[in-house]
């Protein structure tokens, strides 16, 4: 259950895994089974994403949009999980207001971007704002169901102690909720990068989202999967610290 | 928690009326706003000519929507049964859990979608590739949603299945599925609107027709009423969609669940 | 303290760069103007910017600002950038049978997305090849890739792409639209009413800069092609054909005709738009022609 | 141990043990159950049925019937979790509307750990919640856990302990709560006989010591006669009160009273109550 | 009405009891314990210590030891649902690698029900996974609904039952399971006296028509002595077994034994042999 003998094994399933798409990424063009004008090699590739980071001006928009993204999350996490919990928990709020934050979910959400840039502009706050719409419902059902799954019998052993509302949920309902909240919320952290990442696309003054769309514009390949690789990278960074805290927290679970 | 929600005063509007406001506030705002000019009419097209231009244009948005539709409900099938399997096997099964789950919610964490026109290159630029976007698209928050809902089943339960000879199956249907339903009900949820997502937002950045290639359309060409009624059909397939989870969670959410119990 | 403009266009597109070369030359500085540049996705991306009061001045095509005034955006075109659409180019691929603009008829020819440039020129190569043939929007970053897989027979190409297509052995060209073509003015800068109103001289600023290193550009061939090099990472070879081409086309002074200006819009009657508004209502003659500030 | 753990038990501060010193006169009621009738549900069944006692301060009072009587249901109303459908209960002269852990508090019938905490923390919630700072409250709890025989076992978690196992943190988080009434739910029904004697009687320990009242649930008569000055006995679903039993037997209790006729004559008596019902 | 139902559960076929006829001849084992070993996890807990018994066909085998001594984790090796860390288990004369219903089931010592099953459904559960149909399942499962008692609350879901009530659905449905071998932890700890009894009456009534073997975990000593053909006595943890004591009284077992001196004897020798511990 903790650092388990097992880890190294679970590891090393899946470095194999991942190198074994990376083995395919590589021979592929190189043996005919891809065309290599599409998808170069992925030595290619990471020969580029080495170019790029010793590129100031990359890193700088790396950068950028990191920091668009981390300060999206930021507002997102406890807004969508704030929201979650009113909505499941005010059984009036909820009744609402539920079906206005269900319906919007399965909005592509670019049709508002001219929207936002009329909200907020066309800078900083305005990747960060759509990143925080990308990804406010998703959270919001997440947590919805999370609450759900709350056992009562242990909300009504807190209560016999006396603890107040906030108590509550963290004491009961947060430890409950926990491995779907972090779904969630890795859920949440991918679509925030791709809201930050598409705003930059349609219009921006820096940004991966911006260098992305030329370089697919202009047919640089190399780039292309060399930047979609960083931004992966970034959000499954992201990914992996969750879940890492799920672990270290969600232990009782086995 | 729930149970002193019961004992507050009955709302001074009842939820529905509430919802009729709520409504008809935002739709009265929607024709205010850009008639009123403080918002540029290329930005939001007023309510009523948004309606209107549905109406003329019902000759063009009818097949449109017959084309996602069907790429909805295909796509809609790959990621229910691909991903409700995928989150029900990953999750059960210790081994796959810590060594798959994590790769596959990685592997979403890829934006696919940016390189979208170059994928269909791949899978082609008729239906098929919609639907297979935006299957995958909505297959992995169902496989992940699935996956962490089964990790609330309380492990007593499966035992005391197992010993009474419950098969893999029997365990999932009859122990996990209801044990872990508010999780696969937010995996439908999640799962579908995103595959109406998928599949929409595919059609805006590379097809022939559907009510996403319309949106495109129309909004490059500044035709924003026709726009707004590309979203009002999304809104409404949502609405549709939104409808039969909601009925299917009812009939499904074991007594123990509903409010009452509680 | 100089005035502000804030200037869109879509990045590494040939017209474009200009823009990047009278910063790089220091000329808007000279000029006494603080020009802030975003790149935009595509033109109407760019055009719902300016609606927003977000943008001051976008590189945009008549037929589009056409469209736009018909809904209410008011805005203006100021200046000419290129005369005649050179380097667009419908391209299909080396090996293809599709030779002459004829071939194309009954094909799949591949545009950026339904509504934008590609997209009128699409309309207008079918309304001269004598048939009609399917228009299929693969997005900007698709030509390639889906013209080289076969999911399109041709495609329409703007510059650089085209100068790619071809150098990379690709595609050859089937129409070049730029010789085919009457003259026109397929992109133009566009100004806000309320620019033009209130800061007509930072305006003045901008095109005499930015005409300024048109010029520059256009007499320094060794200095140009370096700098596209640099600035997009084609290659020598691309970034000639982009100076011989598209930057030997553009526009001196900005000075255009209404008849290019109608010419143009001729694609948006193509494209199904009744009641077009007068070429005169679309541009202002204020800013034109354009003396060049020399770095 | 329980000698030992008595001193550390007594460094907490308890206004009332002091206040209350002779046992002998009288107390105020400290509970009072007034015509409590309770349905679940619209037309739902019937739990109780004017339901009507008193408990006075300090007093160990047992509560013994048939399963499915109502016992459980009482206790939640007691605890001021569950509101009664009918009538009305005093708790130290006042109506409880909504728990109060100082005053009131529970074992419940299951063990009820969060499954998430360890053994320790578990003992520690009532005071966490009650922002009792982290070292004294670890040595409380470390004090109860030591009380209840786990004291080896203090940071595994519940689904890591055995069902008798469980049950005892849960007895001592009750005991760690420290509230002036404890109602406790068949707290030893998982308990082998030896433990449950010992857990038995550092309860009435623990009791002495610092003057609780006490409600206990239980389906031992043996227990109950021995543990208690009075029990009550309910009758079948709908759960009515049958008799109350006033145990005199002399304090302290020893085993050997067990032996005892008297014993012997009470515990038949509660017996044959419950089987002629 | 255990007579009643008697009848009916023996419409339900079971060639074990035609066939294994005189209860005196000795049986062959039918579980055989080898050398069992248990430790939770890497390093941790030892639950159990080279234990080692039989048990043969027919018997009733009570498993008694202090809380946390490893019987719970005992049946659950019996039932093929944890492996041993050392050792062997032969079920029958075959080694039990997964949970085989038809020969072994269990009653957990949590009630364990599923929640959004009514009482009804839960008792046929076991049918249900078995693939039989419908109506005779339901017939079986009220069948034995009855037998503990609960007709009236077929319909009811758990968390609307008692604690008691929710043992005696799980009781049930172990009845209903009818595997050779029952396992059945603390069954009746929730149970009231009066009810415990009325319980342990039809377990034997069940045991001795239906040719069962049932190994039996409980803390009541005298429910031990009463019930049982054999006493196996556990040590604290890590539990080993200290003595196998055969319980020589007649059969039928009746509530006058109880009071018998041979009864006292044998419990009390029990008593002792745990407290020495
Ligand atoms: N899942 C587990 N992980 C680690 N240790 C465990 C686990 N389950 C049980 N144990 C330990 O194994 C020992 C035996 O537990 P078991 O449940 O078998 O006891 P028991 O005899 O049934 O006790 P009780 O009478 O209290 O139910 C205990 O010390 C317990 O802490
Ligand atoms: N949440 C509920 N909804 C409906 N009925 C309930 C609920 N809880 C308890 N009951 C019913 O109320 C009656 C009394 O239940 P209670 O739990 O108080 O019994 P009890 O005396 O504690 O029994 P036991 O000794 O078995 O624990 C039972 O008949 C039970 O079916
Ligand atoms: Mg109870
Ligand atoms: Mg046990």
């Amino acid at each position: 259950m903790t650092a388990s003998p097992h880890s190294w094994r679970i590891r090393a399933v899946q470095f194999g895994a991942v190198a074994l798409v990376a083995a395919l990424w590589e021979f592929a063009p190189r043996l005919g089974l891809a065309d290599p004008t599409l998808l170069p090699p992925f030595s290619e590739v990471l020969k580029q994403l080495v170019t790029l980071l010793s590129e100031g001006s990359v890193m700088k928009d790396l950068a950028i949009t990191a920091s668009e993204v981390a300060l999206a999350f930021a507002i997102v996490a406890p807004l969508g999980v704030g929201c979650g919990l009113l909505l499941a928990e005010n059984d009036y709020i909820g009744r609402v207001f539920k079906p206005f934050f269900y319906f919007l979910a399965s909005v592509p959400k670019s049709v508002f971007l001219p929207a936002f840039i009329l909200l907020f502009g066309i800078g900083f706050g305005q990747k960060v704002a759509f990143g925080v719409f990308q990804a406010i419902f998703v959270l919001v059902i997440s947590t919805v169901a999370a609450v759900a799954s709350v056992e009562p019998e242990l909300v009504k052993l807190a209560r016999a102690y006396g603890a107040s509302r906030a108590r509550i949920y963290a004491e009961i309902y947060w430890p409950s909720m926990l491995p779907f909240i972090v779904e969630g919320m890795r859920l949440g952290v991918i679509f925030s990068i791709t809201g930050v990442v598409f705003a930059e696309m349609a219009v921006a003054r820096a940004g991966m989202g911006a260098r992305i769309a030329t370089w697919g514009q202009t047919f640089q390949m190399s780039d292309l999967y060399a930047g979609v690789l960083l931004v992966s990278l970034l959000s499954i960074t992201v990914n992996e610290a969750l879940r890492a805290y799920e672990r270290k927290v969600g232990k009782w679970r086995g | 928690m729930t149970s002193d929600a019961s004992g507050a005063a009955r709302p001074l509007v009842s939820v529905r009326q509430l919802q009729f406001l709520l409504l008809a506030g935002l739709i009265a705002a929607w024709e205010i706003l850009p008639r009123a000019g403080l918002v540029p009419p290329v930005i939001l097209a007023p309510f009523s000519a948004t309606i209107e231009v549905g109406f003329t244009s019902y000759g063009i948005f009818a097949p449109a929507l017959m084309t996602t539709l069907g790429e909805i409900a295909a796509g809609l099938v790959i990621a229910y049964a691909g991903g409700g399997i995928i989150g029900l096997v990953l999750g059960s099964v210790r081994g796959l859990r810590l060594t798959l789950l994590p790769l596959l919610s990685s592997a979403y964490a890829i934006p696919f979608v940016v390189i979208y026109p170059i994928l269909i290159a791949w899978i082609g630029i008729g239906p098929q590739s919609k639907i297979w976007f935006g299957g995958m698209y909505g297959l992995f928050p169902m496989a992940l949603a699935t996956a962490a809902g089964v990790q609330l089943v309380d492990e007593r339960l499966l035992l005391a299945a197992r010993s009474m000879g419950a098969s893999r199956r029997q365990q999932i249907f009859e122990v996990m599925v209801p044990a872990t339903l508010p999780a696969l009900v937010a995996g439908l949820r999640l799962g579908g609107a995103l595959v109406i997502i998928g599949v929409v937002v595919a059609e805006m950045l590379a097809s022939t027709g559907g009510i996403g290639f319309l949106i495109t359309q129309y909004r490059t060409m500044f035709q924003t009423p026709q726009v707004y009624f590309g979203v009002l059909i999304v809104l409404v397939l949502a609405g549709g969609l939104d409808w039969m989870i909601g009925r299917l969670e009812r009939w499904a959410t074991p007594a123990h669940r509903t409010r009452e119990a509680r | 303290q100089n005035p502000k403009l804030r200037v869109g266009g879509t990045p590494n597109y040939g017209p474009v760069l200009p823009i990047m070369a009278a910063e790089k030359l220091g000329l808007f500085k000279k000029a006494g103007v603080d020009v802030e540049f975003s790149g935009y996705q595509g033109g109407s991306a760019s055009m719902e910017a300016l609606a927003a009061g977000e943008a001051d001045i976008v590189n945009f095509i008549p037929p589009g600002l056409a469209l736009a005034r018909a809904r209410g955006v008011k805005a203006r075109i100021i200046s000419a950038g290129t005369i005649t659409p050179r380097g667009w180019w419908v391209m299909s691929r080396e090996d293809s049978s599709i030779k002459t603009i004829k071939d194309l008829v009954g094909k799949k020819v591949g545009t950026s997305s339904p509504g934008a440039a590609t997209d009128f020129f699409a309309l207008w190569v079918e309304s001269q090849s004598g048939g009609t043939f399917t228009r299929v929007p693969v997005g900007g970053s698709g030509l390639i890739p889906n013209l080289t897989a076969k999911n399109v027979d041709a495609v329409v190409a703007f510059p650089p792409v085209s100068y790619r297509i071809a150098s990379s052995g690709l595609g050859r060209v089937v129409v070049d639209l730029g010789a085919a073509m009457k003259p026109n003015v397929p992109d133009v800068w566009v100004a806000s009413d309320e620019a033009i109103a209130k800061k007509p001289e930072a305006v003045k600023k901008f095109l005499a800069a930015f005409f300024g290193a048109v010029r520059y550009m256009q007499e320094n061939r060794a200095w140009t092609v370096k700098f596209i090099d640099e600035a997009t990472k084609f290659g020598e070879a691309v970034s000639g054909e982009e100076f011989d081409n598209t930057v030997k086309g553009l526009s001196a002074d900005g000075a255009f005709k209404q008849e290019w200006v109608e010419e143009s819009l001729k694609l948006a009657t193509l494209a199904g738009m009744k009641e077009l508004p007068p070429a005169t209502s679309l541009y202002t003659t204020e800013f034109v022609p354009v003396t060049p500030l020399s770095p | 141990m329980a000698r030992l753990m008595a001193g550390k038990l007594d460094a907490a501060s308890d206004e009332r043990g002091a206040a209350g010193a002779g046992r002998a006169a009288p107390m105020p009621a400290d509970v009072a159950v007034e015509h409590i009738t309770h349905t679940y549900g619209a037309g739902g069944v019937k739990a109780l049925d004017d339901v009507n006692f008193t408990v006075e301060r300090g007093r160990f009072v047992g509560l013994v019937g048939p399963s499915g009587c109502g016992k459980s249901s009482m206790l939640l109303m007691l605890a001021g979790l569950m509101q009664p459908s009918e009538g009305r209960i005093l708790v130290e002269g006042t109506l409880l509307s909504k728990p109060d852990p100082e005053r009131v508090g529970v074992v419940f019938q299951e063990a009820s750990l969060l499954p998430w905490k360890t053994a320790r923390e578990n003992v520690e919630f009532p005071l966490k919640v009650r922002g009792i700072g982290k070292t004294e409250r670890r040595a409380r709890a470390d004090a109860f856990l030591d009380l209840v025989g786990l004291s080896e076992f203090k940071d595994r978690l519940p689904n890591q302990l055995s069902g008798g196992m469980r049950h005892r943190v849960s007895i001592a988080r009750g005991f760690c709560q420290d509230p002036h009434i404890l109602l406790m739910d068949e707290p030893f029904a998982a308990l082998d006989e030896q433990t449950r004697m010992t857990m038995g009687n550092e309860l009435l320990n623990i009791w002495e010591k610092r003057r609780k009242t006490v409600i206990f649930v239980t389906h031992s008569l043996t227990e109950a006669v021995y543990l208690c000055d009075e029990v009550v006995v309910m009758s079948h679903r709908p759960g009515r009160i049958l008799e109350r039993i006033e145990i005199d037997l002399p304090r302290p209790r020893t085993y050997e009273m067990m032996a005892t006729e008297k014993f012997g004559r009470l515990r038949d008596h509660i017996w044959r109550l419950i089987r002629k019902d």
